[in-house]
Formats: C-alpha cells, structure tokens, sequence
C-alpha cells in the first residue's frame, strides 16, 4: 500500500510545519483593528453594534487608558525585581489587549480563573495591584479575596485553575444563573491559561468535563507562542483553538494583540455560556514580547527579529493610532492617561517598599479553618522558642548594660 | 434502632447529609444509577436527581479539580473514588490545590470537601485494588484524614466530615463494608456523638497499648482477645483520626502500659505507625519498657490476591509483634 | 445578541444530543461485512487487496477460527469464576471482532500495549490464555515476558498505557524503525484503551506527545458504549473519532463487530504508523455484550433491548453466515473449530486449577533489579517467622507423636 | 581535576552518562535549547542532538508515562521535573506504574529510570517552588530515592543512578546548585567511587548523631561546628541514600553516640526522620540516652518567601534539638 493511499484513506494529510512561520495567525485570525490602527470587518463578530459613535469612543479609550495603566504595573513590577524588592515578576508585555479586551467584556457575576500572568484582567476586576505585587514579593501567596472580585487567586501550577473554573460554572448551573435571559444573574466563568498549559491532562480533562455538563465557562487560552524556551509547536501541530472541536466545543482565534475583537469574540462566547450553549474556547493569539518572568534569558532560545516583528503589532500603539488618527482623543486625555500612569507607578513603588512582612507564627494559623491541637502546640512551641531568644537577647542587652554599669 | 452493615450505614449517613444540607453533591464514577460499584450511594441519585448525584467522567483529576471549583462556589462535594490505587491521578489537585487553598488564601477560600476512597486489601482483588494510601495524606499539610472501622462511626463519622469546614480524605475500609451488622440510633443526637478528630479506646488493658485502625481493629480486638486467654492484658486504641492524631489519648495509655505496638496494612517504612513510634518514644521515653514495634505490610508492593493473606498483617503477626514487646 | 447570531458566529451548533441513540455508529461508521454477512464496498478501505481468492477465504477462516476459539477462553474464564477458581474476569463478548482484526493486522516486530481486556489480541500475539487467567486467579500480575510477544502487561489504571505506547514509538523512531520501506524492520505500536478511558488526562497527554513527535502510534479505542455503568454520552458529545482532529491526526470510526473492516482500517492505519506518517486514531465502535466484569450486574443501568439489538450484530455470526453462504466453508471445517474449543476449554479448566499459588518471599525478590538490604532483611524475618510455625506444628506433631508412645 | 558547583558537576556527570550509553535519554521541559530552568542540561542538546534531548510538551504524567514506554524499549530516560512542586501531576505514573512494573512482571521488565528533581526552600520563590516530596517517594516500594548534598557526590552519584537498573528519584538540592565549588577528579576511576546506596560520615563525633541529607547537610555541619565551638562532639551523617536507607552506618554510629537529632526541610510529620526515629530506637533501644528528635518543617505548607527562613530549620533550630538531646 502506497502512503498516497494510506494518506487518501484517511482524508487530507494533517500533519503541519511549522504553524508560526504564518505569524499574522493565519486566515481564520479574527481581526477589527490591523497593526496599523484600521478598523475592519469581519463576517461573524463586530464592535461596537448597538452602541452610539460616542460610546464606542468612549470605550475604546477605556481600552487605552486600561492597557497603559496595564502596561506601566508591568513596568514598575519588573523594575522593583531588578532592584531586589520582588522575588520574581512574571510579565505581561504584549498580552495588554489580550487582556483587558477579555476583561472588560466580564460583567460582576462573572468569575475569573487565572493563571500568574492575568494582571491586566486583574485590573479590570478592580484588584489594586499591589495585591499581585505583594505575591511576588513573597509576602503571600495571593492576598485578595476571590469572592469581593469574583477573581480567584493566581494559579501556579499549569492549568490546574481550568478544572475549578468548568466545576465552579457547574455551581453555577446549578445555582439556576444559566440561560434565564436576566442579564444581572445569566453568569460564565472564564478560565486563562497558556498555550503550554494546553499540554496538561488537567487542561483536556476541563474540556471533557465542561462538554459533558455543557457548563458555561469559556476557555480563553493566550497563546504567546512561548512556554518558557518552547515554541508552540512542540504543543501542538494545529493552530490551537481547534483543539476545541475535538471535544465538541467550537473554537475560534482571535488576535490577541487587536483589543476590538478580543473584546468582541469573548463577549460573545461569555453571552454564550451565560445563555445556556456551553464551554468555548478561544485562542488569543499573541507574543510574550518580554522574558517568561524576570529570571528567564529569552536570547537562548528566540531570534530577536522575532520580536522586532512582533513590536509592530504592539496592542496599545494601534488602538493609540486609530484613536488619534480618528479624532478621538485630544492630546490632553493622552497626557492625562500618561500622568495617571505615572502617579500609579509611584504609588506602587512606595506601597512595594512599604508592605509589611508576613509573621512566622501566622502561618500555623492558616493552614486549616479549624485548628488542630497539633498544629496549635508547634505554634506555642515555636513561640517558646523564638522568645527564648528575646529573652537571651534582653538577658544578653541588660547584661551589657550591667557590664556597662560594672565598668562604671 | 437499625440494624446495618458499614456499607449500608454510610449510605444511610450519606443520605442524611444530603436531607440536612442541599449544598452537599455527590461526585464519582458510577455513583448514579449504579449507586457505585460498592453501592455506598445505592438510590441517592434516584432521590436527590443528577445535580446532586453526579457521575462524572472517567477522570479523578478531573472529578478533584471540578468539586474545588464547586467548593468555590459554595457546594459542598463529597467525591468518591472508586478504588485506593485510583486517587493517584487526581493526587496534583489534592496536595496542590484541595490542601493548599485555605492557606494561600488566607482562610478567604474555604474547602468543605469529603474524598471518599474505599481503601486496604483483602478481597482478593487484582492489582491496584488493594492499596492503604494513608500515610502520603497524613503527611500533607492542609488535608485531615480519618478512617472508619464500623457501621455506627460509619454512619457518624461520614456526616461529621461532610459538615467539617476543612478538606477531609475519608478513609472505608472496604472489605468490612459487608463484614458486620451494628444497630444503628439514627434519631440519636448528632451533636452529642463521639466527635471526629478523636481516637478511642475500644478496648481496655493495662500491659500494652496496641494501636490500629480501619480493617485492624477487628483484627486487634481478636489479637487481644486471643493475648487474654493467655492472660495478658492489652488496651486496643481505634485511632479514627490519621491527621491530625490523636496523641491525648494514646499517650495516656501508652504511659499506663508502657507498651506500644502499631498495626495497618500500609507498608512499615514511612507508614503512620512510624510517626507514632516518633511521637510516643519522645514523649513517653521514660516510660517505655519496649520500643514501639510496627506491624504492617511488607514494603513489597501490594501482591497477587493468591498470597495476600500471608502479606496483609494478621492475628498472627499481631501476636507475635505483641510476644515480642512484651519479651522485650 | 441572541443565540441564533451567537451560534452562527461559532459555525454550526455543535452540542448534539444522544449520538448513542444511533445505534448503527452513523454514516461516518466504515464497514464491509454487514451484521447479515454481505460484503459490502467503503471508498477509502477495502479487504483482500492483492490477495487471490483462495489466500482470502483462508484470512477470513482463520479470523472465525480465532473469533471462536477467543469466546470459548472468555466463557470459559466467566464459568472459571462463578465457580470460584477466578477472583474476578473481565469479559470480552461481543469485542471478538474489533480485537481479532486488529490483531490480526498486527507484524511481529509491532508492539502492543493492551488494557485488562483484551485477550482476543492476546490470542493473536500467542499468548496461552492461561497466562491471562493466572492474572484474573490472582497467582500473579501477569506472567508473559512482554518482550517475547511484544504484548505489554495488562494495564488496569485506566489510559496509563497509552503514554507507554507513546513512549515505546518514540523509542522505535530512535532505533530507526520508522519509514526504511523494509516491511520487516518498519514497526508501529498500538495502545488499545476504552471509552471511558478517553476522558483520561493521560489518553490526552498521549495524543499530544504522539503529534508532537510524529510517533508511530495507533490509538485503538474500542467503544463499548459503556465504562461501567456510564455511557459513552457522559464523556463525549461527539462521535469519539472526532476527538483526533483537535489534536491533529486523523480519526476514523470502524465497525468494530465487522472483523474485515476492523482488520482493513487498522491495517491502514499501521502502515501509516510504520512509513512514519505518525498517529491515528481507530475508534472500533462496538458493544460490550456481557457485563464490565463478573461482579458487575449491568442490569441496574442499561436496558435488555439495547443488549438485545446488538446481539443481531454478533460479530462471529455474520462471518459464520458469509462463509457458509458463500461456500468458503464445510461443514467439517465448522465442526473442527468447534472441537478445537471444547478442547481449548478443557485444558483452560484444568489448567487453571491446577495453577500452583505464589510463594510469599517470591515477592520479596520481585521488587527490584538489585535487592536492597532491607527488603532482604524483611524477608528472611519472615521465613523465620514462618519457619517457627512449621517448627511448632512438628514440635506439636512429635509432641503427640510421644504423647502416643508415652500412652503406650 | 575541576572545580564544579553543583550544577557544573550535575551537568557534567549527565554528559558522560549520555558518552557512555547512547541509550541514556534526557527528557523534560525546557532541556534542550535552554538548558533547563537550571541550566543543569545546558549544552546537552547542542552536542547530543534533539533524539536524546528532548523538550516535551509541558504535562508531568507525559514526560514519565512515554519515559516508562522508552524504558520498556530498551532506553534509559534521565527525566527532569522543573520544581519539587510540578511532580504531583506525573505521581500516578510514577508510583502506579514507574515502581511497579519490575515487580508486576517479575522482573521481565526493568525500569532504568532516572527522575531529577530540583527540591527543597531557600531560594525566595513563589508556591510550588519550595517543596521536599521525598517521604512520599521513599514509602512507595519499588522506588529508590537519593540525595546528592555537594558537587562531588553529584557528579558521581548521577552517573551511579543512570547505571542502575532500578528507577531512582533524584533529589538535588536547588539552593546547593552555585553555593559551593569543589574539585572533581573527572579521571577517577568510577568503580572505585563511594556507592550510591550508602550513607556518610561527614563529620566524626562521639557525643551525638546529627542525620541530614540535601541541603541539610551544611547546616548540620554549621551546627556540629559550632556545638564543637561549645566543647561538644557531633557526628554528622549525610544519609545520600532515602530508599534504601543504609541504617548500618547510622546504627554503628547511634550505638556509639548514644544519641540522635535527624534534620530535614520536609514537614516532620511522617517525614524521613519518623522512619529514622523508628528504626533507631528499634534496633538502639538500650544504648539510646535520649529519644531520636527531629527538627524540619513545620506541618504547613511552604510559607511565603518572606518568611521561609524562620520556616526552615537553620543551624539554632538544629542546636536546639541539639542541646535538647544533650539536656535528655
Ligand atoms: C505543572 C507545572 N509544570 C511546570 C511548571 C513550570 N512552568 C511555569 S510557567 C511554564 C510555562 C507555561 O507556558 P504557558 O502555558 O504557555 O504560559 P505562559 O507562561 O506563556 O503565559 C512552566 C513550564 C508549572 N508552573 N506547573
Ligand atoms: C484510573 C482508574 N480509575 C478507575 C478505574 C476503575 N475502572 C476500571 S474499568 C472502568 C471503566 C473503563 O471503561 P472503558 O475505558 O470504556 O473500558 P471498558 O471497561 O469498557 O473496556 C473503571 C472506571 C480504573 N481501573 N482506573
Ligand atoms: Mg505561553
Ligand atoms: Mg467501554
């Protein structure tokens, strides 16, 4: 038997090169706003419908401000690594529009599964980002309440978070707050992950349950073309969001460097879950135009034309064009965006500084809602023995001071 | 009063947690319509529907990581996990997630999750079918572990854990689901019950303290009984609680005895009874007049159902352990 | 946005309904021998190409033969059982076909990674049935040398072995195995897996590391409808085939109570494996006719008319009646195959009981290559510790044996 | 002769396994191109090539479920787990299949498996990063479980756990990986060297026996050290070997002493030293002047980076367990 037999038996060959040397994403990328800052159409999604000329101003400049605000914790953050006051930052440069497009199309009841690197959703939930500085800081290990935000808590290990974002939109549905039509109570749970984490058992096992229960969680993969030193190619030889139709989801890709349609195209798979149709995945394609976090050297394993390309599809100088070249914006709200910014970054610098380190002894009181005995005599005794050395040290201090006074 | 075996009695408190609480769901493989393949959910999902009654996928990690998401939520999930040898799949979400989130939070999120796993040997099962995980549990912060070894702690325990506020692997052993009858006061007093985190002398002696839980307390009770006919006087402890122990009471009685022998069927090297004999030997030291001996399996994995009976610990090996403390 | 646009942006709605209620495995199902024994042609797959008429009939023979002598070691097991000599047996009725065809399919210098049920395959690889029901009697956990059929050890924890096929292609490509055109050089592997099996992280991981490395793997998911109590609906939406195209390898769906088709496909999709055209995916849809295994009482959740529908679809009967009709086959031949089972079954019922029972220290040996001390501390402990009892029942023995002489 | 840290000396060791037996096989993410994480692969790809270096897709349960299959193919996988932290997805493989398969084949197939894991605190990261697994691994049967504590025993004791036929979890001290240069005598003769399976005496004493292993060993040695400052004598054993444990040398050493504190990141409960505390008493119970103490983690999860050093036992904590034996 022939391989062109074979081949034929089995439909078209289906093996793939390399996917990302089409870097644009390919034809079946959803686009409303090109590199250049040109709004385009698009045959299924659309910005902006049922909106006044106005209020799409007015949001797009709600984008604008958002990813700059994004971008500049992102900046700050990395800068208090470089000078030792964070243990690690894992950045966000490049993923602005993929984010706050996704961010901003939750509404209250939504919730919000991310992974370590969602601080631009973060933003849109209304966490203050020293929250996620205070993480990397090490001085928790995530200290906002997921419920005030319906965000949960950063997620470190790869895709975990995406099996308790399907179980917690199953509550939903069981809550009754699926496809009621009541926009305040209809709720979809989001869960981020990366295009690595798409590798996990935990990631196809989320597919499987959501398909089963048909629960309302969209699965909105970043696909930053890198995990670590990886290439998206060791994950998969298909562009991602078909990955979707093999457990019976649909799947679409949008680019995620374009804030108009990320926003779009997860608005609509949220309305959606909310309505009752089911999980969606969506691929936000992107770049992860800085290092994996700040302990990683990008320049072992990626070309730095790589990433010149990539600088032109920049989220935020695009929509920065199209606002400007449409008159949207004056120079004044630019400049009052860029001194926010600045002020922001203030703040986080001095808030970073300023944190209070967490008490050993508070850590044997976190570990269960109801102590156990056990765990309450290592506390004490630890306590003991911590004292101790304060009483050594007192002990030690009047002994000096004795000696002081002895020599006298 | 009603007569019921363990596997009767933990559906039976199964139901009543399901009756007081609609936050509670039931979560597993075959737990529907089968009503598991040991029947502990036989009829729930017919009563409480399939919201509540959930057969998942063939998937632990999956079934583990959902009931966090459903535990966010407000639920309360009591999983079920067909057999020991199968929670290892969904071992990540357990010691990563289930165990940890109330401390990366802070306290913010809470994790009200029962893991049922019917666990321990005997039933000449194949492979896989037979394992005692306990101790990789225990040795997680975060979790709390308990083991029932009869139909009214059954029937108790299950509720009392449903209701903790804190994750709870949940330990059956399984070949004592049909073993024996016990009468069973449901419309006793829940909060006047034994409480969980609790060991218990089940049976009084003076010359040796011998520990067990889960399947060896029978066979402790009958080491005992058999030591007694020869005059010898051994106190029998049901542990109940792996995580966090119980060191009250069992020092009591090791301080009373000045003897100590623990049996399961988990392998000795690094089982519960080794933290025992840690714990006990530091805090008894002088009043020990033997080490603490260790009775278990072999640190062989679990063998062939043909030559299982030689492997598990037994009346026999108990005794032995028992002469030779007593010798010492 | 209502859920007509909503859907239509997502391309056609995909949730479907109960895929189980067509029964037939759909249009998509390949098949060449129908359950009432006519040959019928597929487009992409056929059987008996190249072959003459004579060395066809033989093929065809010879799968009866096997189909046959296969139910007889499975109701010889399931009798073995009920009359206490098995702990337990995993029942095969109804699966003859998809397991001899593509066993049959199979070159020596292939590899198989099999379930717990799958001993038509292990018929086919020359394994003595009795070396399976020594697994299910509990004298062992698998006495074959993998290496001497290529037939891995039966594996129970539910889709392991599918990462261990990956793993042994991935092995098979380094040696250089793959695609030399030599047909006895050039090997495939396949991982038979369930159902339910499919909703395992690992079965995906597997699909992943397959693509990812091109690996000369067959997936061989025999859909039985059921895993236990569950039906295939509770773990996938879609025809299970399909799962492939997210992963980027091709999916075909055969019926797996037709031996031809079966034998056809998996053939194919062998040598696709082999010329180093990577992974397929063979879902032989099929039914399991018995219960999951002796202690399981299928009558709690399926209905007897769906078991009775299926039984119209016998895998055995439509060959029997295609070869009767068609004149392949005597009477004689018919009646030899029988006596060949009677046969079969006698030595499978003696052999079985006169199985000798493990020795306890055996298993102290068995635990690694080189034996640490401590396990052979255990070890001879315990021989002493049995070693005491026979020294006590002879003590006791002689005992009486004096206190008879003393009586004297 | 070369002067190495850890790391160098790892790497090094795995670049002449991989020129002694082209089976040898590195697996893992990030291995190739980066060098790992930790740049302890750094290199190998370059010079060996994409078949025997290989970047896996990023799942656990991946990278050692197809290592199992080239294992069963006639490879010896080197498989490296990123952080102690990420092991938990790949557990099932590992403890269902990876330990088993020797013993369900009765030995038809071997499992020459090597699995490296960077484990243990100290180096200020975030959850997950921090975490010693190893009682988890040395309670499971079929397993052996080693830990290298410095550059030479790395670069030997890697090439050592490539060439036995059993699979060997690798534990290498990440905060030891740039701490401290030694000189390796690459040209030495490898049979000659110290075997894996075998404990250490670091440091010669009378009073008491200090067990440590990882990253404990140099605080442990600190401690002897400043006992000594204190006119105190200390032994100090490096136990390198977890699974087996090698208690000849730490028993000649205990009945000698008299005395035992054994030390370890890991939480004291049911950690290492429960074993330890076990068998010593067992087998010492009328030389011992002192119960065996333990000093580790506590039984919390691993804290927040800002607080782990009051979390890990440090040379004061050992001192203290110390003074406290001595006190006995
Ligand atoms: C289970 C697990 N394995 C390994 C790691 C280490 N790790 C952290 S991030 C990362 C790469 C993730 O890539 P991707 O999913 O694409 O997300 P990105 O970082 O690009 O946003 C790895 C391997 C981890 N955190 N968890
Ligand atoms: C990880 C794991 N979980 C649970 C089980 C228990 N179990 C044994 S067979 C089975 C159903 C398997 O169904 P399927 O994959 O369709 O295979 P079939 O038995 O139908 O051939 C289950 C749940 C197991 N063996 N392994
Ligand atoms: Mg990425
Ligand atoms: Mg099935």
């Amino acid at each position: 038997m022939s391989s062109d037999v074979i081949a034929s038996q089995f439909g078209p060959q289906l093996v793939q090169g390399s996917q990302r040397s089409d870097a644009d994403g390919g034809p079946e990328l959803v686009q409303l706003l090109t590199p250049e800052g040109e709004r385009v159409e698009h045959g299924s999604f659309s910005f902006g419908e049922g909106m006044s000329p106005d209020e799409e101003a007015a949001l797009v400049r709600g984008f604008y401000r958002d990813m700059v605000l994004t971008r500049r914790i992102d900046v700050e953050a990395t800068a208090l690594q470089r000078h030792g006051e964070l243990g690690i930052w894992a950045q966000l440069l490049g993923q602005e529009a993929a984010q706050i497009g996704s961010g901003r199309a939750l509404r209250p009841q939504d919730f919000v599964f991310p992974t370590y690197r969602e601080h631009g959703v973060a933003w849109c939930r209304g966490l203050d980002p020293l929250q996620l500085i205070g993480l990397f800081r090490g001085v928790d290990q995530g200290s906002w309440d997921p419920h005030e935000h319906n965000f949960g808590l950063y997620t470190i290990v790869i895709g975990a978070q995406t099996l308790h974002a399907t179980g917690y939109a199953m509550g939903v549905q069981r809550d009754g707050s699926v496809g009621t039509g009541d926009p305040d109570r209809d709720a979809a749970v989001v869960a981020y992950f990366g295009d690595g984490a798409s590798s996990q058992g935990d990631v196809n096992e989320a597919f499987i349950f959501a398909a089963s229960y048909n629960a309302p969680v969209v699965f909105l993969c970043q696909n930053n073309q890198w995990a670590i030193s990886e290439p998206i190619e060791r994950q998969s030889r298909i562009p991602l969001y078909q990955r979707a139709l093999g457990f019976g989801f649909p799947g679409v890709r949008v680019d995620g460097n374009d804030v108009l349609a990320t926003y779009a195209v997860t608005q609509a798979a949220l309305q959606r879950a909310r309505e009752g149709q089911g999980p969606t995945f969506v691929e936000a394609y992107t770049y992860r135009m800085g290092a994996h976090t700040t302990t990683d050297d990008p320049t072992r394993y990626r070309l730095s034309s790589d990433l010149e390309n990539w600088k032109l599809k920049d989220p935020i100088q695009r929509v920065k064009v199209y606002l400007t070249r449409n008159g949207l914006v004056d120079q004044q709200f630019l400049e009052a965006v860029d001194a926010e910014a600045e002020e922001l970054g203030e703040r986080l610098r001095a808030g970073c500084r300023s944190m209070p380190d967490p008490h050993i002894l508070d850590v044997f009181d976190a570990v269960y809602a109801e102590q156990t005995p056990e765990l309450a005599d290592q506390r004490s005794s630890y306590a003991d023995y911590l004292d101790s050395f304060e009483d050594a040290a007192a002990a030690a201090s009047t002994g000096a001071l004795e000696n002081a006074e002895g020599s006298r | 009063m009603t007569k019921m075996t363990l596997a009767k009695a933990l559906n039976a408190g199964l139901r009543r947690a399901m009756e007081d609480d609609a936050k509670v769901l039931i979560m597993g493989e075959d737990v529907g319509k089968l009503g598991g393949v040991f029947r502990i959910t036989d009829g729930l999902q017919k009563d409480f529907g399939e919201d509540r009654v959930i057969d998942s996928p063939l998937a632990e990690s999956g079934i583990i990581g959902t009931a966090v998401g459903l535990a966010i939520r407000g639920y309360r999930p009591v999983c079920e996990i067909q057999f020991d040898g199968f929670v290892y799949p969904a071992y990540d979400q357990i010691v990563s997630q289930v165990a940890k989130l109330h401390f990366r939070s802070q306290g913010k999120v809470r994790m009200p999750m029962v893991i049922r796993i019917p666990f321990g040997g005997g039933i000449g099962a194949v492979e896989h079918h037979s394992e005692s995980p306990e101790a990789q549990f225990a040795h997680t912060p975060g979790l709390k572990v308990v083991v029932c070894s009869n139909p009214i702690d059954g029937y108790w325990m299950i509720q009392q854990a449903i209701a903790a506020d804190d994750p709870v692997i949940f330990l059956e052993p399984k070949r004592q689901y049909h073993a024996d009858k016990a009468e069973i006061d449901e419309a006793a007093d829940s909060s006047a019950v034994y409480p969980l985190f609790a060991s218990r002398v089940v049976r009084a002696g003076n010359e040796l303290t011998l520990l067990a839980y889960g399947p060896m307390v029978k066979v402790c009770l009958a080491s005992a009984e058999a030591a007694a006919g020869e005059g010898r006087s051994i106190e029998v402890i049901d542990l109940r609680t792996l995580s966090p122990l119980d060191m009250g009471l069992v020092l009591d009685s090791v301080r009373r005895t000045g003897r100590a022998v623990v049996a399961h069927e988990a392998h000795v090297n690094l089982g519960i009874g080794a933290e025992l004999a840690a714990r006990i030997t530091e805090e008894c030291f002088y009043s020990l007049e033997a080490p603490v001996l260790r009775v278990g399996g072999f640190d062989t994995p679990y063998p062939p159902a043909r030559v299982e009976e030689e492997w598990l610990p037994d009346l026999d090996r108990v005794l032995d352990a028992v002469d030779r403390s007593l010798a010492f």
